[in-house]
């Protein structure tokens, strides 16, 4: 291998991209990406092996801003594509990264079904309960009766418990951050992503932009460590927990281990020796051809 | 009619309530008769409902060689009143009617041969009612010569599982049919088939079932799809049988994270396939467009169904092809492919995963219902003759820095696969400069815009020196123009056309877009008269054509759910022959 | 009103379409439609209020065998379609009848969002856990490990459990029944049919045809009403109950009072008067014109 | 220019970082210009980004009579060095350039008339930095002449909710601006605008906004959307004002359920409408057909933004015709509408209304993004002269059975309205009988599927018929066809084309589909040249004409993501006429 390729090798652990974040001055989402990429230096994963994929949204523009063999899609549907690439290609480290209506409005119908398959991945959700690339509309984690643009006499729906859904869809691991303590979020990034399965970290994210009610100083007076006594394999303590809605707390509610299901996938393909060239495969179509004769 | 008075072909039909076993009836015939060498042609409607309604299977059998499931039917074998209702008057002048004396009473009005062939009665006698459509079986083996061993061993394979009772019940119900014919035998002589031609190795195989190899032999790796009829076969072929070749399959949640799923695992390097219908094509709209936008190879089958909206889920219809050319908000080039017959599914699926791998686009398969479950017996192919076509790779060793969205002549850059050091990029929804970074100015809007569609242009001018699919008889004035699966139908009207002196040449299109507009000018320009056979209310090819190289054509169209006969465009030949 | 019409509605109560089931000979959804119907004349609503929403499915053709102003939409969709027909004419008893396909996987971004805002509706699920339509795949509610068309190696992924969505959405009453007991599943109905809220019941509809596991022996060996000391208001003992495994639970088990959306969206038209005619309609143009001028 | 050597009309534009305030400086002198009675015309671009990236406003003010934002630029606000290098060239050859020394430094090889306006240094000097774009306001208010006080009254109503302090900095920002003008004005002169004609009451809206009062005008009574740009404003606007006319608006989990709700809410009565864009109108499709196969009235906004995917979301083109006319798989009769202007679109959504109630179909209203955001000071509508249409309901009364799907001459029945006893009825996505139950028979098929399309023949007929959107000039030999949008720009080039001897007319039809084939043919056939005017790659119009009308006009394209300059529509009228 030349020397050029030595270099870049070498300097793989600079994650930065040469794309500058355009996030609005004061945006919770910067205090995630120094987390994250405090993460993966924590975790020394080389930019060739890291995939983050994206919807649309100010926090899905996050895979622009990091190195890597990244996707940025289309509105809703980052997990599913983020999937494929999982199955594809195992090796990669893939984390999902984008916003609350990302995931929960236009996208809410993947997420059961990539938490029960149980992937390799790291999903982090980053919570403004707020729409703002669009400028300021309600959005499925928006507190009721808020006003936004398009709910001007206040939002008429009681909003979604991203923990309790996580956690009702089975997903193994489940933890809830905050943009301001990056020592705690890039922790909980480290965990994620060596828990083996499908880890979801909901980051609350403020908009100072466009929300005025879940801002920074709301979010600092009810931010509360999950106690240490809670034990994190216990599903209904982990229910209790995430119905409390006078605290915020952050860290890890719940976390199991099951097969993945890449694993799954792959035991279904060595049934088969799963050694194939281009003879082989002919030789395996050949006898294919015998049954339909 | 071939010389000694038999036929040389025989079309049957056996029509029932659906639940009655009228398909695995036809089935057991068809293997039978392949795999004795005759060719078979079959096609098949069910209601959408799962019991009950109208259920009718046909095939067409014969020693020499046929193109299509035949026009009028030389055999109906009814279960039931409703189908003695519906399908009688398809009956060629000399077919003739078998019907179930218990269920079905002919009219009056009846002018054609009846037979009563008491399915019921036969059936309860060998043990169960159910066992109907085995004596159907039987009665038909005979009257067509279909050899009897081969209905047996298939009976066997298929009721063993099921306990020896029912096997033997089904066998005894098949004998029964078998003798009951024979009283018949001899005034039915003209339908038994002679001797079959050639002995080359054939594959009985569905359109959907030969999608499915093709996709094995391009080298597909992942498949991804939600269940709908009539393109969900593909899937399930693929499930069981991708697996031995190192792929996986799996079903989602819609067809929406289906091609979702499909994008994000050929970004990672695989050859991908998903297989749908309209309303989940109609879903996938979106990530089509992106996945034109981000220059990524994805193959979608659209097995088209009778529309709109659910429309007649178990009906076919080429309404599609509007869609899948024109369909999508803003402009994002893609590659439309439609196989013609059977053994055309597989060499078109082939092509279809090579030219996404070349050109970085989705390529759309347009099959439908009726070359989904046609089945047909066809020459196997031959695996040495394809070439498969990878997508290409920068040169990972360069020491340039990687520009995923160069801009070149032809459109196309190296795609680098995930893994490889130094090549990271992102795949990009939004406008893009080289890089793949968001850009919005004019320029590079423009400049792209003319990137992605100049790989359109590439192909189209590589079709233009291609003939393969252009059936030209010296002489003739009339021209057909068709695609898809009226290929049988078009190509023996012309026959018939032939042998009574109308000279007309055929011109079927496998790549739909984009088009090699001087080579159809030119085939167009040397005919008087140019048909457009398509089965759709609009005439959508036809207007393509009016599009993109001005040329009005005569159209003939049909928009009932059900396929065209070789005698409906016959019939247009003659008219436009005057 | 002429005589005729005076005729139809006397015979009102008669809820059989001229269109007769095509559902397979023991189909479970039999036993819904009869109990539905049943439920109907209980409640005496009149088939001129009554509108019934489906996607596609066996069991989303439902609506074509009972008389109403009813809609078979397209896959997956009938809630959001049935929505529109509640905010429209609240005066309609909507009805949404749909399958597990239906509802969990394709329509599955949709409950959510119609379940928080609790419009006031009845949803029953007939869950057969498996595509019976499209001739037996998996679907979000098939046991692990179950071989179908499309999972001939045993489908990867645990089944979705819809009483814990349901809960974890907010869903305002959540009940199960079993389509064998007519009974139970009529009084279930009726009760859902008075909820004022959005009231779900997952029937347990076997499907004889393509469900070989989850058949009318192996359901009726695990049945079991939820006992009636079981407090319907708490839902993290809900929760719990819908967590266990071996039995499959009927009845309801969870059920609370809250503003209907329906109800709130009048809140809002009515802080300007509702009452408007062509006149009034005309001045209050003229009167937003000003405010652009 | 007017005969005192002022100009007729004024094109300004200031660009700056997004976040600086550009907007709503443009916005202020808008609104005061236009309630002197000026005729104003606006057009923005923002980059999608929240803050950050290159933001433009452009307005164009005259008092007389204008139809377009204009060309080229007489006056160039730079509020930094990033608006300077992209927008400069295009300043006409005597526009001039004002410039915030502290931010930008023109180039040297830059040869107009430049003038330091030090917007920091002043807006600092009023006690925040904020205030630049106040500044610039004042500072154009002087040079322009647009009354002061209409201005300041602005502010103070923007201002008063944020405090007393912010007020009165930006009051004391404006004002230095304006006195900071003082030295330059006697130099500028040309600029000052004479006092306007007429005095008719006018409104000042975007496109969006008269798209809200058009639905609320036509009775629409539920709006459900889901946001995007650059749609939103519609469904914002509907949210607030809606309900103040017993309307109910909500913003659902996407696309998909908005249109679904809107289906629902159409069955159960009320007039309904969606607004959206490209990637949400992908996403409508399948819901669009369905609409389609159970004829009910739904209105759909597709406000087009430049594409493919998630494209340039802030950028314009008009490349979604393909889509609303081609789009979905089976075949879907919809009708497409394209407003023209600002005050087109408040009437064209009217008639949306009522040819969705009337037909009984999707009606797709196209927009596009710089129709949405233009301002244009405009005529208040008339509602008197409005007519609204309500769909045809059964006679109540009428003792025969039902039939909401009945086989008429004109395709329509009418449409029970739930509640009615006796009347119920099924809204089927499946094919079906009179009575809307299942039934694919081919008969019904096709009968079923000529009677949806037969309303739009119809249409079309009614449409050969109208001449309103013909713009005839006696003895011209060059037609230019053009649709949506491009009308402002067209219009001034065949102004500009008449001052210069060459004769142009102009046809800018308002319904896209159907189209009223004759009367289009017999339009073109009065042409020696027809050019097509549109704002895509592929020539969209254009080629849906070559299908329609047999006719290949010659292509004017542009696909850059900003609008056409009339200039550029002039350009290719001289190069025609040659
Ligand atoms: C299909 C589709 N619909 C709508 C949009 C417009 N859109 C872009 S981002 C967005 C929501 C953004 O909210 P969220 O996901 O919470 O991200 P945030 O900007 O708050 O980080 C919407 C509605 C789109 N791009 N595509
Ligand atoms: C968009 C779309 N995708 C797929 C289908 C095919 N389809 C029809 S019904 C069905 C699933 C049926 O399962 P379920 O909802 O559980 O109903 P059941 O038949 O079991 O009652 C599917 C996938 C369709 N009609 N539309
Ligand atoms: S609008 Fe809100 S979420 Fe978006 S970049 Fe600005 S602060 Fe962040
Ligand atoms: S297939 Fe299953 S669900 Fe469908 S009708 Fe038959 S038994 Fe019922
Ligand atoms: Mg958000
Ligand atoms: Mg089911």
């Amino acid at each position: 291998m030349s020397e050029a390729i030595e270099k870049i090798k070498q300097a793989k652990l600079e994650y930065k991209s040469d794309v500058k974040p355009t996030w609005c001055p004061g945006c919770g989402d910067y205090g995630v990406l120094a987390s994250f990429i405090k993460a993966l230096g924590e975790l020394k994963i080389p930019t060739h092996k890291l995939s983050i994929v994206s919807g649309i949204g100010c926090s899905s523009r996050f895979p622009h801003f990091v190195k890597g063999y990244n996707l940025h899609t289309v509105h809703g549907r980052a997990l599913p594509v983020a999937l494929g690439v999982k199955i594809a290609n195992p090796e990669l480290e893939v984390f999902v990264i984008g916003g609350d209506g990302d995931g929960f409005a236009i996208g809410g119908g993947h997420i059961p079904h990539v938490a029960r398959r149980n992937p390799d991945m790291v999903y982090i959700i980053l919570d403004n309960a707020i729409y703002g690339l669009t400028k300021g509309q309600v959005s499925p984690t928006s507190t009721l009766t808020m006003t936004t643009t398009t709910t001007p006499y206040g939002a008429l729906e009681p909003p979604l418990n991203p923990i309790m859904l996580l956690l009702a869809y089975g997903a193994s691991f489940v933890a809830r951050g905050f943009s301001s303590n990056t020592k705690q979020l890039t922790q909980l990034i480290v965990e994620a992503t060596r828990h083996r399965g499908f880890a979801v970290i909901q980051v609350i994210s403020p908009c100072p932009t466009f929300n005025m009610e879940i801002t920074f100083d709301f979010v600092r007076e009810r931010v509360v460590e999950i106690p240490p006594k809670h034990d994190p394999t216990n599903k209904l303590k982990a229910f209790e927990l995430a119905m409390v809605q006078d605290k915020i707390y952050t860290g890890i509610f719940y976390r199991e281990e099951r097969p993945t299901f890449e694993g799954n996938l792959d035991k279904i393909v060595s049934k088969f020796d799963g050694n194939i060239d281009e003879l082989s495969k002919k030789e395996r179509l050949e006898k294919l051809f015998e049954q339909f004769a | 009619m071939s010389e000694n008075g038999n036929l040389k072909d025989v079309v049957v039909r056996i029509g029932g309530e659906g639940g009655e076993g009228v398909m695995s009836a036809g089935e057991i015939l068809t293997y039978s008769a392949a795999r004795s060498s005759y060719r078979v042609f079959t096609f098949r409607t069910f209601p959408a409902e799962i019991k009950g309604g109208l259920a009718m299977y046909q095939f067409r059998v014969s020693p020499y060689d046929i193109f299509s499931m035949g026009d009028k039917l030389h055999i109906l074998m009814a279960f039931n009143q409703e189908a003695f209702d519906n399908y009688s008057s398809a009956l060629a002048e000399d077919g003739v009617l078998f019907y179930d004396p218990a269920e079905c009473k002919p009219l009056d009005n009846f002018t054609r041969k009846k037979y009563e062939v008491p399915l019921k009665e036969l059936a309860m006698a060998s043990g169960t009612h159910l066992a109907k459509n085995m004596v159907a079986t039987g009665f038909l083996s005979a009257v067509l010569g279909i050899p009897i061993e081969e209905s047996e061993k298939q009976i066997a394979d298929k009721f063993r599982r099921k306990g020896e009772k029912l096997l033997q019940q089904n066998l005894n119900a098949f004998r029964s049919g078998v003798e009951y014919a024979q009283k018949y035998l001899d005034e039915l002589k003209r339908f038994r088939l002679g001797k079959p031609e050639g002995k080359d190795k054939r594959v009985i195989l569905s359109g959907n079932q030969a999608i499915g190899f093709g996709a094995i032999a391009a080298g597909c790796k992942v498949a991804v799809g939600y269940p709908i009829t009539p393109a969900s076969p593909i899937l399930e072929f693929l499930a069981r049988h991708l697996p031995k070749f190192g792929g996986k399959v799996i079903q989602n949640e819609d067809e929406i994270s289906a091609l979702a799923t499909c994008v994000g695992a050929s970004y990672a390097g695989a050859k991908v396939l998903t297989p749908t219908s309209g309303p989940g094509l109609a879903l996938m709209t979106e990530l089509i467009t992106y996945a034109s936008m981000a220059e990524l190879p994805v193959v979608i089958v659209d097995v088209q169904r009778a529309g709109p909206s659910t429309g007649m889920p178990s009906k076919t219809e080429q309404t599609d092809l509007y869609h899948v050319v024109f369909g999508g908000p803003g402009e994002a080039p893609r590659i439309v492919v439609a196989p013609a017959h059977v053994s055309d599914c597989f060499y078109q699926t082939v092509k279809a995963f090579n030219l996404a791998e070349e050109y970085q686009m989705p390529v759309i398969i347009l099959s439908d219902q009726v070359l989904a479950y046609q089945t047909e017996a066809i020459p196997k192919p031959n695996l040495e003759s394809i070439e498969v076509v990878n997508r290409l790779e920068p040169d990972y060793e360069s020491q340039n820095s990687y520009l995923r969205y160069k801009i070149t002549e032809t459109g196309l850059a190296p795609i680098a696969v995930p893994g490889h050091p130094g090549f990271e990029y992102i795949a990009p929804g939004l406008e893009h400069n080289e890089r793949g970074a968001p850009n919005y100015t004019p320029k590079v809007h423009t400049e792209m815009q003319k990137k992605r569609f100049r790989k359109l242009d590439v192909l189209a001018e590589k079709l233009e020196n291609e003939n393969d699919d252009y059936y030209e008889v010296k002489g003739a004035k009339i021209l057909i123009v068709a695609w898809g699966s009226t290929y049988g139908a078009v190509r023996e009207a012309i026959e018939k056309a032939e042998m009574n002196g109308i000279k007309v040449s055929h011109y079927h299109p496998r790549i739909l877009n984009p088009l090699p507009k001087r080579k159809i000018r030119n085939i167009i320009g040397n005919y008087e008269k140019v048909i457009v056979v398509e089965q759709n209310y609009n005439g959508q090819f036809a207007n393509i054509l009016r599009t993109f190289v001005d040329y009005n054509p005569i159209k003939l169209n049909n928009y009932g759910g059900i396929p065209f006969t070789s005698e409906e465009i016959y019939n247009k030949i003659i008219e436009v022959a005057k």
